[in-house]
């Protein structure tokens, strides 16, 4: 459908959300991601059963995981959607942009960079 | 492929190809069991992509899955199967020959389009200067006169519409060829005319909506905001024209009162249809339901005749819609719509169950349309010399309801009478076990199969990728700076080599690639350029034929993902695009060539269950050629068959049962254990093992076989304690009834007068599903009763008569014999006493609010379809029931007959309740499923499976309670093993996995997080 | 006589005997449980006295008991399990039959979960029925717990709680008939409100003739609102109040509410009268102590009947 | 087996809090199972631990290993090598892990990461819970094979207490009476008559009560 969505947004592709673990989602913020979404089957529709279920409890614990660690577990999100949902998934996209916008950098790069300019 | 070719094996021996005529579910269907079970297929549509109808729906009952979600994994298996060869725009003008010899002219009509150069790339459309209104979108959306009929259309090769196209009507314009960088606009394209050789034909050409323009006083045409259902789908769907928004074609305002007419053209003898078309009720309470998911706001009101909810898990749905969902449901006909002309909205005027007219204003009205065979489909069933019943539908008979009245050609889907999608699928399915039995002598005859080189050894060797971007013409060239992407490549780690393409799937780019590969010494693959979705198979391929394992590529995504959505930020998307490839490449570098291992087959079937099902599986896998076991419970074959005697239709049941079990006991290919039960289970698709213990003398035997059907069937519920059943010998089952009238018919002289219940046992609490044969069970023993004794009382108390379908006639027929049908509330049951030695019914009639009194002779209970005692045997197999016990298929919708455990089967009672007839097709459906193994000599396992590294192993039990499969086990060892044959690649064991002891291979946790790493190298 | 209490002079008469409760404050003003005392005073054969219960810190069971004594009442002294290991309890007991306290009753206590200190450590040493055992051990035997000899036994009259209408039902007489083995020798019942199922339980009571073996006391409790009736039926763990009742409290007038409560509470301990083999009421006033001497007086136990001693 | 849990993670960030090499180390035995502390549970707290400190622009070195077990000296031996390279050691293990590598390792700080909770079971995948309190003593046998010990909450040898209602403990309603269990459990084996018979107040001195326990086998010993 060609519909336009923020190109800051970029895709893993795993064969089912359930393949996500807690470490892929921890890393990607510990290497500087601003924000994570998960983009799951619509609930009851999982291929696999039940790996977008687990799934969103595992992005619910990483979340917790990254309100105690203090980067905020509002930059980590799971979003459930259809294959034929093309709209939904830029608006998701956009969604998901303007929140971590608001929310600012990853704390951890914005620690980095600052200490890249004072030994720079 | 040159198509003019004319097909040409030994002409004594039967042609192992088969022709599908249609393109819809059942054709796809048909097509892949077909083609999976050594075939070659032909499948025939007369537009210009398959999918049929499916592809236009919203979403599909009772499960609201996405149905273009479910359809297009099959879709694109039709597309790269090598041995579907998909013959769009073309139609069967003509079939000369014998069951197993056909030769069939077909007339393909022009595209202008040529298949073998159209990459799909879509510049063309999108610089088209013409807009058409959309057949697919029902007319409420546009498209160019170069187009493809929705994004997923398979093949995916754009089509000109010689109607609207400027150049046709105007004689200039040609920007499509102008623009189409791989010169694949032909307009000099014309119709063909050429012929091929089958075997058999596998009629599946649909069915049309009736169109509600002959319904006048709905003011469909007139009124803007009178839709048919179709419409409706379309305006509810997310790739519909209001991308999803809810909203009236008219003036495009959020409707708030929408009301659905059921039976538009349907059990409608004025119209001509004097059939129910079985799925209306259904999909309009589903749209009801999507509509009030959609916004809250939406109040949906159905007005209907009877909710016929007949299907697996159809009447939980209605209920649901009502209770949970507020979706109005008035039991009553309308009789006009007027539009309010300044408003637009509709005033529908209609006699409400007190009897009263009543007058409504809604603000959009849903004309649920029946389903009538199309046009073309009726000239084809005469061209091709087969029996149409007086509606245009396929006749066929209650025993052999697949095949046509012409040897070699069979039928499935709604042309053989209105059905749903699962009852399609199965038939579909069903038709390829009839043809397979006809020609299974050929079967493997015609297949393609390819040799490739042997693979190259690359695992120590360190890697040497080479990256190929596309420009896809100007889909991705024109806003992402392609030879800076390809330069940026050359730079990355491992990288040897990059090169460029206008369309990297072109053909002669694949010599391009493979002359890379061998050049180079390239070990790793990365293409930037589309969806892996659409071509991973096709570059695989070309990696296989240079000795690469299949494995050994990756895509990025560079289109869909990024020049497609980053359109007008062209800087942005060269650096996406630059960070894609980058991504791409890191896991190139760490990915492993996957073996798949091969297995050997055994070619035997099990089949559970001896009743009709069981047998017609038995005999349908014995007539293709494989060895069957058939494992009865009882002592004697035939199930619950023994007790009916005739069908509504007027066959004889127990001469067709006799006829059944003699050839089921002579068929060499078919060993019977009577009297057997099933004791212990193992193995997977391919290769299980069964324990029987095996009666009289109960001794134990062990069989190997390669898949199971299991058709455990049921039984009539024996209603003790309801109804005085049990109590008074005057009050009886519709079973006992039938077995009365068929032994002792001159009883009958004396009985005057008698009253039917149905739902007895069915859609009450403890039993929330219709029986769905009971009404028709109750029609067809009270028409046999007034042959009997003309002059007879009978009176049916009902809550909806779901004659279905053609069985619609005969209750038309019943009520004019005289059968009165009087309705009652599941909270006002009808009240049996007995006074003075007489039985007496009482019921209050709530059409007419009143108390009636009767006094019957008999009482007879339309008494609910229960499974047979089947727990201990799920237990075994490991495969799940409903609530209610029936068995549970891998998917209500598109694999009815399979079990989520591949090389297991359900079919008959076992699944759910239904019909002699369906209960053949079932289990015609579970052979051909079947089939699809036990061709295959060896079956492949292996590639993204889930592998344990043992050694880290701590038989912690994680992964066996995660896997939703039930695949790992701690093995001997002590440590979890995963049978790559069972496993299913989702990974989820491998996620959740306490020691890191298991991988998903492709997707290693290595390979994520070396992706992740390269995503984010610039950001930290 | 196993030992020197009033209530099993009573008991062993014949008398139908009242009891009362009172719960210590929580702080060390004695004039509370004085004032408490002298609303009682002549109207109950004993009163228990709690030892802190619900988990909640109080002044000690020992020492409340002592200043009732000093009023002239026969103080029944509470003990649970949860707070004292075997030493502590064994030491206790010797330290109150000194003061003169010669009733006990043996219970387990509350969870600590409830009171106000939460995360305390509970002891649990013995449960309820090891409690009568090794009161009756030291009385009758003479004997600690460890086997050495003690020198001077607490002449306690043993008693224990028992709710016939906990779950499960089926152990509910075994129950009792293993607090009869342990050597207990009164009984006071949970709150009575569903009579039917109460004369049930004592049914199979007499059947196995455990009346004969043990004094029985019903509980009594009036309600004071309808509030009070929906409480005690809804969040008071193993209590059973019929629908009936509450129906009776919600039906009387809005002034006349506590006065329908202690109605019921009239009519039930006649009606536990007429059983066979209850020996007694124990009349739970919770914190409406006032009530009790009208309890009495209407229910016609009064006066009571007088002891020497 | 031995269910423990992660500490917070505050918690363990403040104990780190002036180190800057740390060595995290995790346990193949029962804490894997319970998902507390083998490599998974490891390389999560090595990653948040590592953003922790690098949000506070205070980046830490960690390295990450996993033992076998962590309660046998042989095991731990394998940490020799470079545990001295370390500020401080983290151990995922239980109680007795995190001792018994202080104990081998004089030199070192070691910390545990874990809170080890009890002997218990899997109820379900996600689910553990207790059965066994190690009183030393095991009275299984008179109670139908449900130990009041460690299931009723007040370890009555002769419950129910008054407490229980609808088959529910007191203390929770999401908790079912050890009592009921053990009734039940009679009933189904046909020995409600085993329920009269007293059990005698308890011998606590082969419990924690009678101080640190050991087990000693003559006949395995050299």
């Amino acid at each position: 459908m060609r519909l336009n969505y923020p190109s800051n947004v970029k895709i893993i592709k795993v064969p089912c959300t359930g393949k996500v673990d807690v470490i892929h989602l921890l890393q990607a913020f510990e290497r500087g991601a601003d924000g994570v979404y998960i983009a799951g089957c619509l609930e009851g529709d999982c291929h696999f059963l039940r790996g977008n279920l687990r799934a969103r409890k595992r992005v619910e614990y990483t979340k917790r995981l990254l309100d105690e660690i203090g980067i905020g577990g509002e930059r980590l999100q799971m979003y459930n959607m259809s294959a034929a949902q093309g709209p939904r998934f830029a608006e998701v996209a956009r969604e998901m942009t303007e929140r971590i916008m608001t929310l600012g950098p990853n704390p951890i790069r914005a620690k980095k960079g600052e200490a890249e300019m004072e030994t720079g | 492929m040159n198509k003019e070719e004319i097909k040409n094996p030994a002409s004594d021996k039967k042609v192992g190809a088969v022709m599908v005529v249609g393109g819809g579910i059942a054709g796809i269907q048909a097509s892949l069991d077909l083609a999976n079970s050594g075939y070659y297929v032909y499948l025939v549509e007369k537009s210009p992509s398959i999918g049929g109808v499916m592809p236009q729906l919203d979403k599909t009952f009772p499960t609201n899955d996405c149905s273009m979600c479910i359809l297009s994994p099959k879709l694109v298996e039709c597309g790269r199967h090598f041995n579907i060869e998909i013959l769009t725009n073309t139609q069967v003008e003509e079939v000369r020959g014998e069951a197993g010899n056909m030769e069939v002219s077909l007339i393909r009509s022009p595209r202008f389009v040529d298949e073998d150069k159209c990459v799909g790339c879509g510049v063309c459309a999108e610089k088209c200067p013409v807009k058409v209104k959309d057949r697919f979108n029902e007319g409420l959306g546009e498209r160019k006169a170069i187009y493809i009929e929705y994004p997923q259309a398979i093949p995916l090769v754009y089509q000109i519409d010689r109607d609207h196209c400027r150049y046709f009507i105007k004689g200039k314009c040609r920007i499509c060829e102008k623009l189409c960088k791989n010169e694949a606009v032909n307009f000099e394209d014309t119709e063909k005319r050429y012929a091929l050789k089958v075997g058999s034909i596998i009629l599946a050409p649909g069915f049309e909506l009736f169109d509600p323009q002959l319904k006048g006083e709905y003011g469909y045409g007139v009124y803007d905001n009178v839709v048919t259902s179709k419409q409706f789908e379309r305006i509810l769907s997310a790739s519909g024209p209001s991308m999803g928004h809810l909203e009236r074609p008219g003036d495009k305002k959020e409707p708030k009162k929408i009301g659905f007419i059921q039976c538009v053209g349907s059990r409608d003898l004025q119209a001509g249809k004097g059939y129910c078309s079985s799925v209306c009720c259904m999909y309009a309470i589903k749209e009801a339901v999507v509509a009030k998911e959609h916004s809250g706001e939406v109040e949906p009101t159905i007005f209907f005749m009877d909710i016929r909810a007949h299907g697996k898990g159809f009447d939980d749905y209605y209920k649901r819609a009502k209770e949970e969902y507020g979706v109005r449901f008035i039991r009553c006909m309308v009789s006009k719509i007027v539009e309010m002309p300044r408003t637009k909205n509709l005033r529908v005027t209609y006699i409400n169950e007190e009897g009263e007219p009543v007058e409504e204003e809604f603000d959009m009205m849903v004309l649920s349309g029946g389903l009538t065979p199309s046009e073309d489909a009726g000239a084809l069933g005469k061209r091709l010399g087969i029996d149409l019943n007086q509606y245009g539908f396929c006749e066929t008979s209650q025993f052999s309801p697949l095949s046509t009245s012409r040897a070699g050609i069979f039928v499935s889907g709604v042309f053989q009478g209105p059905k749903d999608i699962p009852e399609t699928v199965a038939q579909a399915s069903g038709s390829v076990a009839c043809a397979s039995g006809l020609l299974s002598e050929s079967r493997g005859s015609m297949v393609k199969g390819k040799e490739y080189p042997l693979e190259t050894e690359v695992k120590d060797i360190s890697p040497r990728i080479g990256v190929f971007v596309c420009h896809c013409g100007i889909n991705i060239g024109g806003v992402i700076d392609v030879p800076q992407v390809k330069g940026y490549a050359e730079s990355l780690r491992d990288v040897v080599y990059a090169e460029e393409g206008l369309y990297v799937c072109s053909q002669d780019f694949q010599e391009l690639m493979k002359k890379a590969i061998s050049e180079h010494n390239l070990n790793r693959v990365v293409v930037a350029s589309c969806s892996p979705r659409t071509h991973e198979p096709l570059f695989q391929e070309t990696l296989r034929e240079t000795g690469l394992n299949k494995y050994l590529f990756e895509m990025a995504n560079i289109r869909d993902q990024c020049s497609w959505v980053h359109m007008r930020q062209k800087e942005d998307a060269t650096e996406k695009a630059r960070a894609l490839v980058r991504m791409a490449v890191a896991n190139a570098r760490l990915i492993q060539p996957l073996e798949e291992l091969s297995l050997e087959i055994k070619n035997k079937a099990l089949v559970i269950g001896g009743g009709l099902s069981g047998m017609t599986a038995a005999l349908s896998l014995a007539d293709q050629g494989y060895e069957v076991y058939l494992v009865e419970k009882e002592a004697k074959l035939g199930g619950v068959l023994h007790d009916v005697y005739y069908t509504l239709e007027g066959d004889d049941v127990q001469s067709h049962l006799r006829e059944i079990i003699e050839r089921v006991e002579a068929d060499p290919s078919i060993h019977i254990f009577k009297g057997t039960m099933v004791v212990d289970f193992s193995g997977y698709k391919g290769n299980f093992e069964t324990g029987l213990m095996v009666g009289p003398g109960m001794f134990y035997r062990k069989l190997e076989h390669g898949i199971v059907i299991v058709a455990t069937g049921g039984e009539e519920y024996k209603p003790v304690g309801e109804y005085m059943y049990g109590e008074d010998e005057r009050v009886m089952t519709q079973l006992e009834l039938e077995k009365r009238i068929s032994n002792d018919t001159p009883e009958f002289s004396n009985v005057y007068s008698i009253v039917m219940i149905q739902c007895v046992g069915s859609r009450t609490e403890e039993r929330p599903y219709c029986s769905r044969v009971c009404c028709s069970e109750a029609i067809k023993n009270s028409l046999k009763l007034k042959e009997l004794n003309p002059n007879m009382n009978i009176c049916i108390l009902y809550r909806d008569i779901r004659s279905y379908g053609l069985m619609e006639e005969y209750y038309t027929l019943a009520r004019k014999k005289g059968v009165k049908f009087i309705r009652y509330d599941l909270n006002s049951k009808p009240g049996i006493t007995v006074k003075d030695g007489a039985l007496k019914v009482d019921i209050k009639d709530p059409a007419l609010g009143e108390d009636l009194s009767l006094s019957p002779d008999l009482i007879v209970l339309s008494s609910a379809i229960i499974p047979k005692e089947n727990d201990e045997l799920a237990t075994l197999l490991k495969v799940p029931r409903t609530q209610e016990g029936f068995f549970l298929e891998a998917h209500m919708k598109l694999r009815p007959v399979d079990f989520g455990t591949d090389g297991m089967y359900v079919c008959g009672l076992a699944h759910s309740p239904k019909l002699i007839s369906e209960c053949i097709s079932q289990a015609y459906a579970a052979s051909a499923r079947a089939s699809t193994i036990l061709s295959q000599e060896r079956i492949h396992v292996g590639g993204v499976v889930a592998t344990v590294n043992g050694d880290l192993c701590a038989a912690c039990l994680t992964c066996v309670r995660v896997c939703p499969y039930d695949v790992p086990v701690i093995n001997e060892e002590g440590f979890a093993e995963i049978n790559m044959a069972k496993c299913q690649g989702c990974g989820s064991c491998a996620s959740e996995c306490p020691a890191k002891a298991i991988d998903l291979q492709h997707f290693r946790d290595e390979q994520i997080l070396a992706k992740c790493n390269a995503l984010l190298e610039e950001a930290v | 006589m196993k030992s020197e209490s009033k209530l099993e002079q009573i008991l062993t008469k014949g008398e139908f005997a009242v009891t009362s409760e009172c719960g210590p404050p929580r702080g060390a003003d004695a004039e509370v449980i004085r004032k408490k005392g002298e609303l009682l005073k002549g109207f109950v054969d004993g009163v228990n006295v709690t030892d802190n219960q619900t988990s909640v810190v109080r002044m000690s069971s020992i020492s409340s008991c002592v200043i009732l004594k000093g009023l002239g009442l026969n103080p029944i002294m509470q003990m649970v399990t949860r707070d004292r290991n075997r030493i502590a309890i064994q030491s206790d007991i010797l330290g109150a039959a000194a003061l003169g306290i010669n009733n006990i009753l043996c219970l387990t206590g509350d969870h600590q979960k409830f009171g106000d200190h939460a995360s305390a450590k509970n002891v649990f040493d013995m449960d309820s029925i090891q409690l009568v055992q090794t009161v009756k051990l030291m009385r009758d035997e003479g004997k600690f717990l460890g086997g050495e000899e003690l020198k001077g036994s607490p002449k306690m009259f043993i008693g224990a709680a028992e709710n016939p209408f906990a779950d499960p039902f089926e152990i509910r007489v075994p129950r009792l008939a293993k607090k009869v083995a342990a050597g207990v020798d009164f009984i006071q019942t949970q709150c009575i409100y569903n009579l039917p199922k109460f004369e049930k339980w004592m049914k199979l009571v007499r059947d196995r003739g455990l009346h004969e073996r043990v004094h029985i006391l019903g509980g009594v409790t009036p309600f004071k609102s309808v509030g009070m009736a929906n409480y005690m039926k809804k969040s008071v763990p193993g209590m059973d109040v019929p629908d009936e009742l509450i129906e009776r409290m919600k039906a009387a007038p809005k002034e006349k509410k506590a006065e329908e409560g202690i109605n019921i509470c009239i009519e039930t301990i006649q009606r536990l009268r007429e059983i066979e083999g209850i020996h007694g009421v124990h009349v739970m006033a919770i914190e409406w102590e006032e009530m009790v001497s009208e309890i009495v007086k209407r229910a016609g136990l009064f006066p009571r009947p007088h002891i020497e001693g | 087996m031995i269910v423990a849990e992660r500490k917070p993670l505050e918690q363990i960030s403040s104990m780190i809090e002036s180190n800057n090499k740390i060595l995290i180390v995790g346990c193949g035995e029962c804490v894997t199972v319970c998902s507390a502390g083998r490599k998974k549970e490891v390389e999560i707290l090595a990653s948040a631990l590592n953003m922790v400190r690098s949000k506070e622009g205070k980046p830490v070195e960690i390295r990450q290993e996993t033992l076998e077990r962590q309660c046998d000296g042989e095991y731990l031996e394998q940490l020799r090598g470079f545990i001295g390279e370390y500020e401080v050691v983290i151990s995922m293990a239980c109680g007795a892990g995190v001792q018994f590598m202080a104990e081998k390792y004089k030199n070192s700080l070691v910390l545990p990461a874990l809170n080890t909770k009890f002997i218990g079971v899997t109820e379900e995948q996600g689910v553990w819970s207790e059965r066994c309190h190690a009183c030393g003593d095991c009275k299984l046998h008179l109670t139908g094979g449900v130990c009041p010990i460690a299931r009723c909450s007040k370890s009555l040898l002769n419950g129910p207490c008054g407490g229980s209602a609808n088959g529910k403990c007191e203390i929770s309603p999401d908790l079912v009476c050890g009592w009921q269990l053990i009734i039940e459990r009679l009933s189904d084996l046909g020995q409600l008559e085993k329920y009269e018979e007293i059990i005698p107040i308890n011998n606590w001195s082969t419990n924690r009560d009678g101080g640190p326990r050991k087990v000693v086998r003559e006949d395995l010993r050299l």
